[in-house]
């Protein structure tokens, strides 16, 4: 059953992905009859190929629609302001050379893998960390930090919000 | 002696490549088309494909592209015969 | 339905299908597998043979793939869009050399290859290359015969990797690869240049449109070198001894059709496609890497102690032979017709007879190998008491080789001689020179491999090998007691085909 | 309409080139990798942007397609490019390549 | 692999396949075919083996070289299912049915259901090089694991 | 010089620069690297030549498929070039 | 604009391959060389059927009105790329099992076929 | 025959951008900072591709683009399993 | 069965009759001897310098020539050296084999 919906939701993830490349297709709306029915059994047949790699432990949670919307919402504000940032972090760096190097441990208590994904993923993007590696067990972040500013620092000290709205989003 | 001798004989290899590059008909204006213009042509009539590079290579020149599958065959065929557990 | 029209693509079609298929079959049950590589055989066979009857009774065959008919040619513009089959005397007496041969492989190794998954493998390797042989002769379009070039290649080079135990087969695969690939890439730039000069593709319209301007030359350059290594012409040949050293039996016969194929390749670009514009200093050119290649090989072979190296070098000076004749044919055919034709028809006689020949000896060494497990002269010894059969086919073609004369090294060599004196005397004298040492050579491999007193005691050779070895033992002795039949039938046709053919094969495909 | 896609365009420019910049000056690989990621990432976002922008004002079928592709590569390199950095520098930790003039590596200690 | 790349992998094999699927059936109307969507499958097979470690893959390589030669046989029987005319003969175009559409003249959208046996065709070799190239991979992967040499 | 020239000249001198810095490096896996780089570029030159088919044959199998045969070649054997 | 200066990078690719496998001793190093006078050729092919200012040679889309660049070049580089691969790929299977066997990768040294 | 011209230089100021990561692809020190500016390259080559495609006029050239940017993440996936010494 | 050639013919044939003949001769003259001759006697033995043959000796294949073969080894010995066994020499060559191609399309 676990099984069978699994697949089902891979086959629905390909599909959506196959709808997006084929858009302006057709005219059904955007899409042509034959464009959906190939695009249907492209993604019956991605679901019985990779229907078993996709999910790991607790992957389920991803599948209710307000984690979506949360993960839009949270694309497209602190993400995105966070970015901005860290660029003209890095740009001031550039220009004055002036950093402070070395790889700092914390613990966000994150102990799902599409959460600690997350989070591992926001911390690369956004201003002067970089995560290095993450301990499988306990969920320590290994994140290399260019302006150490502490050298046993709490996790908002690192990311600010981040883990609340990884907890948020996929846990 | 021999090095030199070969290193005679690639600067002479070399030397009839790039007189071959700037040689060749000027670059971007080729002087015979008749068989490509007859693709992009007759594609859409004959096939009934858009994309006439697909159509020259499954239909006006498939033969070529059954040889090519056979290359790939044969390589991976060759390799499971390199890469093969041999008990001795 | 009837398929006589349809021969020539399904002589290659079918054998792809087989190698496709082949390791399906196999991987249900070994028999199957077996069972199925016989059919593909006998059908190919079939196909081939039926497609030379028609090419020597009704002249040029021709078909188009993918047109409505096979023989709709050209466009509605006048000029040729689709690949083409193009079957000629010459075509057809190389597929039918590359039969023999492959039949004769696949019985040998169907009991001379014991382990199970590189058995299937390696047959499945086999037949693609087979196929890639009779693609390659059969084809009558540049590209098409550049991508068989490179199946040969690739299949050739897994099949010299066979022996995986022992480093010595793979660092031969190796060198060869690398030879072989690059030769095939400077092909294939030959290739783009004739395209972007003419548009084209197609042999014979590319032929009618070559006037000799420096790309047409410079191409004419790079299909001559990349094709003179494949084949195999000293000093590029040094890949040759060690494939034909390393790699198992079944598949050096094999690899000296396929040599000859590219032989083929050769002589297509040298007759037809540029026979308009070639003059004879190319033919001095074939001629003295000929004579070269034969007394370089010669020599090399009269201070090896490896059996199969022996062997491979006495296989590179045939190539030699043959080069020659066809090289003399060439310098002198039109100044001297007679002696031209006698010349490529003894340099063509001598592609059949050397397959015979070398195949057998080649086939010998395999089975002194499974039963002795070694091969090196210093070693070896009184073999003959267990393999009598070998010893006896050993000989045969070890006298076929150097010329004895009731056997087949001799009428075509003879008639190579006679044409090259014509010349120049010092060609023959380098020639009869070879010949001698390879004599010296083969005489003092059997007698180190075979006589002697026994040592220890080994299996005879299976009833399979036997009848593999037998069928190219009893090619050897017809061809060498009927020269003249072959002759008539088979090289006369496939000379006159190169020589004078230019015109017919052009008409034949671009009519008119 | 234009001078929003200009606009894309010059900073998408000016990060990108930003990260060059980073991948020469900076010291050490960690360092680079910062650079190179954020502002490539950051940068290359803005230039699709302006051609999905450019997509949408052209309308149509063929902008739209542009758009949607624009839309879907920007999705691809978001997915893979910190990804990708973060697998380097965890190798290059993890080949033993240290931190330039670090101050703490608590990595280092655990190993 | 850390976690990181192991659920990106997760996350991207899905969308390689539907993509790969899209290059190879939308061959004769986007740049792409057999060989480019077969790679590009192929790749993420090398994606799984990187990801996860060889010994996933290890169960599928007899599933490859079946799948290979599948496509092989494929590709030679739509070349002869156009026998009756000549070998590669393009039998299905134009004559209505399935992928028997025609198109009209100069530039158009698309339609998926055209060009005769191309679809067919770029399905068996994409196939075969999705199974060809896999079975490269994951046999350059698998050598010298555990040597009985 | 129209921009399409500059593109075409840029390109074609950072696959040169790829291709030789393949043939220069000495460690194995660099040389790699920049070969891989080099199948980008050209399939970018590709790109800039009007051929997409082509661009992404070379883009799969040049840069993303060969690399990583090459890469686990060099895992199998040595990654420095002997002197 | 540019002349004929992309026939002349294809051909000193096809020369600098030439040049590693002549001079470099690494075996791997080689089967770089090929692969780089590979990339020229596919590089020359493509280049032989530009047309100055043509269009992509696919309908689906096509700016109306435009020439398009010959499109068999193309072909015949897709077939020639595939080939390629397949060569590398067996290339290296040869180079790891001479590895299993000697443990050296230098060219000098996988010499015991000779004479 | 660029259509639309801005995007054309964007490509051609990208390309130079290109060109400085393989100074850093050249001289790095480490095979971890050649890695580095490979993947810097991967992402440029995408933007770069992307805003041609836009410069061009033809929506069917970017898939190039996308194949690349899926792609270009194994191989630098490949690599850095070398380095960190998996793939046995 | 006459294969001919410009210059006369060649008769497998004819030659095997002229060879059975002479076969024929040969064992007309070899029937005429003593059977036993030879048998039982130290005549049958291999004569190795008048002394006894050692236990086990074999003529094996390397011996045989041996004399032509020293003699050609001088000459032999320089293209022994020329097959190095050498990818990178076997890449020169086919590339003066190429240089040689291309000089002499160029005529």
């Amino acid at each position: 059953m676990r099984r069978a919906a699994e697949w089902t939701a891979t086959g629905m993830f390909a599909f959506a992905v196959y709808l997006l490349l084929a858009t302006f297709t057709g005219s059904l709306g955007l899409w042509a009859p034959d464009e959906l029915i190939a695009g249907a059994v492209l993604a019956a047949v991605t679901a019985l190929a990779t229907g078993a790699f996709l999910w790991a432990r607790g992957g389920w949670r991803l599948l209710q629609p307000q984690r979506w919307i949360l993960f839009l919402i949270y694309l497209i504000g602190p993400f995105l302001v966070a970015m901005a940032k860290a660029n003209l972090d890095v740009a001031w760096r550039v220009i004055t050379g002036r950093i402070r190097p070395g790889i700092v441990r914390f613990n966000p208590g994150l102990h799902t893998e599409f959460g600690r994904t997350l989070l591992a993923n926001s911390i690369t993007l956004t201003p002067g960390t970089l995560t290095v590696d993450i301990d499988d067990g306990s969920g320590d972040f290994y994140v290399h930090w260019i302006n150490v500013t502490d050298e046993s620092p709490t996790p908002e000290r690192v990311c600010g919000s981040f883990p609340n709205w990884a907890r948020r989003i996929a846990e | 002696m021999k090095r030199w001798f070969v290193l005679a004989a690639f600067l002479v290899v070399a030397g009839f490549l790039v007189l071959l590059g700037t040689g060749m008909r000027p670059f971007g204006a080729p002087k015979a088309f008749e068989m490509d213009q007859y693709f992009i042509d007759y594609t859409q009539a004959e096939v009934a494909a858009n994309n006439v590079v697909t159509a020259v290579v499954f239909d006006y020149r498939g033969y070529d592209t059954l040889g090519e599958a056979t290359v790939l065959f044969c390589a991976v065929v060759g390799v499971a015969l390199i890469l093969r557990k041999v008990r001795r | 339905m009837n398929l006589a029209p349809h021969a020539s693509i399904l002589a290659i079609a079918v054998p792809l299908l087989g190698g496709f298929a082949l390791p399906l079959w196999a991987k249900l049950h070994r028999r199957l597998g077996e069972l199925w590589l016989f059919l593909v055989g006998a059908f190919t066979a079939a196909m081939v043979v039926l497609l030379a009857v028609q090419v020597f009774t009704g002249g040029i065959q021709v078909y188009t793939l993918g047109a409505s008919s096979p023989g709709e040619t050209l466009a509605p513009g006048g000029f040729p869009i689709r690949i083409m089959l193009v079957v000629d005397g010459m075509g057809a007496f190389t597929a039918l050399i590359s039969v023999l041969v492959a039949l004769v492989s696949f019985l040998y190794a169907w009991r001379f290859l014991t382990e199970d998954h590189g058995k299937t493998l390696a047959l499945t390797l086999g037949l693609l290359l087979w196929a890639g042989m009779l693609g390659m002769v059969l084809t009558g379009d540049l590209f098409n015969f550049f991508v068989f070039f490179e199946v040969t290649s690739i299949a050739a080079c897994g099949l010299i990797g066979y022996r995986t135990w022992e480093a010595r087969g793979v660092e031969a695969a190796f060198k060869t690869m690398v030879m072989y690939t690059v030769g095939g890439l400077l092909v294939l730039l030959a290739i783009a240049v004739l395209y972007g000069e003419h548009g084209a593709l197609n042999l014979a319209y590319l032929s009618s449109r070559i006037q000799g301007s420096l790309p047409d030359r410079i191409a004419l350059g790079l299909l001559l070198g990349g094709l003179l290594m494949k084949v195999g012409a000293v000093p590029a040949h040094m890949w040759a001894p060690d494939a034909y050293g390393e790699a198992p039996a079944q598949a050096v016969i094999l690899l000296v059709a396929n040599t000859q194929a590219s032989l083929y390749g050769l002589l297509r670009i040298l007759f037809t496609l540029f026979g308009g514009i070639t003059d004879p200093v190319v033919g001095w050119l074939v001629t003295g890497l000929g004579t070269v290649t034969l007394v370089v090989a010669a020599l090399m072979a009269v201070i090896q102690t490896d059996l199969g190296r022996l062997v491979a070098y006495g296989a590179v000076s045939q190539i030699g032979y043959m080069l020659l004749g066809v090289g003399v044919g060439f310098t002198v055919i039109r100044a001297r017709p007679e002696y031209g034709l006698v010349a490529m028809q003894g340099g063509i006689f001598h592609m059949l007879n050397d397959a015979a020949a070398i195949g057998l000896l080649f086939l010998c060494v395999g089975a002194v190998e499974r039963a002795a497990g070694a091969r090196d002269l210093r070693g070896l010894g009184g073999l003959s008491h267990d393999l009598k059969w070998t010893a006896g086919f050993f000989l045969l073609g070890a006298l076929a080789l150097a010329g004895i004369p009731p056997l087949n090294g001799f009428a075509s060599k003879f008639m190579i001689y006679e044409s090259s004196f014509r010349l120049s005397p010092i060609l023959t004298a380098l020639a009869t020179l070879a010949s001698i040492l390879l004599l010296a050579v083969f005489i003092r491999a059997f007698q180190g491999a075979f006589l002697g007193p026994r040592g220890k005691p080994s299996e005879p050779e299976p009833f399979g090998m036997v009848l593999a070895m037998g069928v190219l033992a009893l090619a050897v002795l017809a061809l060498g007691l009927a020269p003249d039949f072959f002759v008539r039938h088979l090289v006369a046709p496939a000379a006159e085909a190169l020589w004078q053919g230019r015109d017919l094969y052009l008409a034949a495909v671009l009519g008119g | 309409m234009n001078a929003l896609i200009y606009a894309f365009l010059a900073i998408g420019a000016v990060f990108n080139g930003l990260g060059a910049v980073a991948l020469l000056r900076f010291p050490d690989v960690y360092t680079r990798v910062h650079g190179a990621t954020k502002c490539t990432t950051f940068g290359s976002i803005f230039s699709l942007l302006g051609v999905a922008v450019y997509g949408f004002a052209q309308g149509g079928g063929i902008g739209g397609t542009m758009a949607v592709r624009a839309f879907l590569a920007l999705v691809f390199l978001l997915l893979t490019n910190p990804t990708g950095s973060h697998a380097l520098a965890r190798a290059a930790h993890r080949a033993g390549i240290k931190p330039f003039r670090a101050v703490v590596d608590r990595l280092e200690e655990r190993r | 692999m850390s976690v990181v790349v192991r659920t990106i992998a997760r996350i991207l094999l899905p969308i390689v396949f539907a993509f790969g699927g899209y290059v190879i059936m939308h061959g004769h109307l986007t740049p792409g075919g057999g060989f480019q969507g077969g790679a590009v499958v192929a790749s993420a097979l090398a994606l799984v083996l990187v990801a996860f470690g060889e010994a996933s893959l290890k169960k599928y390589k007899d599933l490859l070289s079946a799948l290979e030669s599948l496509g092989g046989v494929a590709f030679v029987v739509l070349g002869l299912i156009g026998i009756p005319f000549t070998f590669f003969a393009n039998v299905l175009a134009g004559v209505g049915g399935l992928f028997g559409q025609s198109v009209p003249p100069g530039p158009n959208p698309g339609y998926l259901n055209t060009a005769g046996t191309l679809p067919l065709m770029n399905w068996a070799v994409g196939l075969k090089v999705i199974a060809g190239l896999g079975s490269v991979v994951v046999l350059f992967g698998l050598f010298g694991g555990e040597d009985d040499r | 010089m129209t921009v399409w020239a500059v593109l075409q000249v840029m390109t074609l001198v950072l696959i040169v620069i790829g291709s030789v810095l393949a043939v220069w490096l000495k460690d194995l896996l660099a040389a790699v690297l920049a070969l891989g780089g080099a199948s980008l570029l050209l399939s970018l030159e590709f790109y800039l030549l009007q051929a997409p088919d082509v661009a992404i044959a070379e883009a799969g199998i040049g840069a993303a498929l060969t690399t990583a045969i090459f890469i686990l070649a060099i895992r199998k054997t040595r990654r420095k070039e002997e002197e | 604009m540019t002349g004929n200066l992309p026939f002349v990078v294809c051909m000193v690719f096809v020369a600098l391959g030439l040049w590693t496998l002549l001079a470099k001793r690494n075996l791997i190093k080689l089967v770089i060389g090929l692969t780089l006078i590979e990339n020229g050729v596919n590089l020359f092919l493509v280049a032989l059927g530009y047309v100055q200012g043509g269009a992509v040679p696919i309908y689906t889309y096509a700016p109306p009105g435009v020439r398009m660049v010959l499109p068999t070049p193309q072909a015949l580089t897709l077939t020639s790329i595939v080939i390629g691969l397949a060569t590398t790929a067996l290339a290296l299977a040869f180079v790891v099992v001479i590895w299993r066997h000697r443990g050296t990768l230098d060219a000098r040294k996988v010499r015991e076929l000779r004479g | 025959m660029i259509v639309a011209l801005p995007f054309g230089v964007a490509a051609a100021v990208l390309l130079g951008f290109i060109l400085a990561s393989m100074v850093r692809l050249g001289i790095g020190p480490t095979a971890a900072d050649r890695a580095v500016a490979l993947d810097t390259i991967n992402t440029l080559v995408v933007a770069t591709m992307i805003l041609l495609g836009a410069a061009f006029g033809q929506v069917v050239l970017m898939d190039v683009a996308l194949v690349y940017a899926l792609l270009s993440f194994v191989s630098t996936l490949y690599i850095a399993r070398y380095l960190e010494g998996g793939l046995k | 069965m006459r294969l001919v050639t410009g210059e006369g013919y060649w008769s497998p044939l004819a030659w095997l009759a002229a060879a059975a003949g002479v076969l024929l001769l040969a064992g007309l003259l070899w029937s005429r001897g003593r059977r036993d001759w030879k048998r039982g006697t130290e005549e049958e033995l291999p004569f190795l310098s008048g002394e006894a043959a050692p236990e086990g000796a074999r003529v094996g294949g390397q011996h045989l020539y041996w004399g032509f073969v020293e003699g050609l080894r001088p000459y032999v010995e320089r293209l022994r050296a020329f097959h190095s066994g050498f990818v990178a020499d076997y890449v020169a060559w086919f590339v003066v084999v190429l240089a040689m191609a291309l000089l002499v399309a160029m005529v």
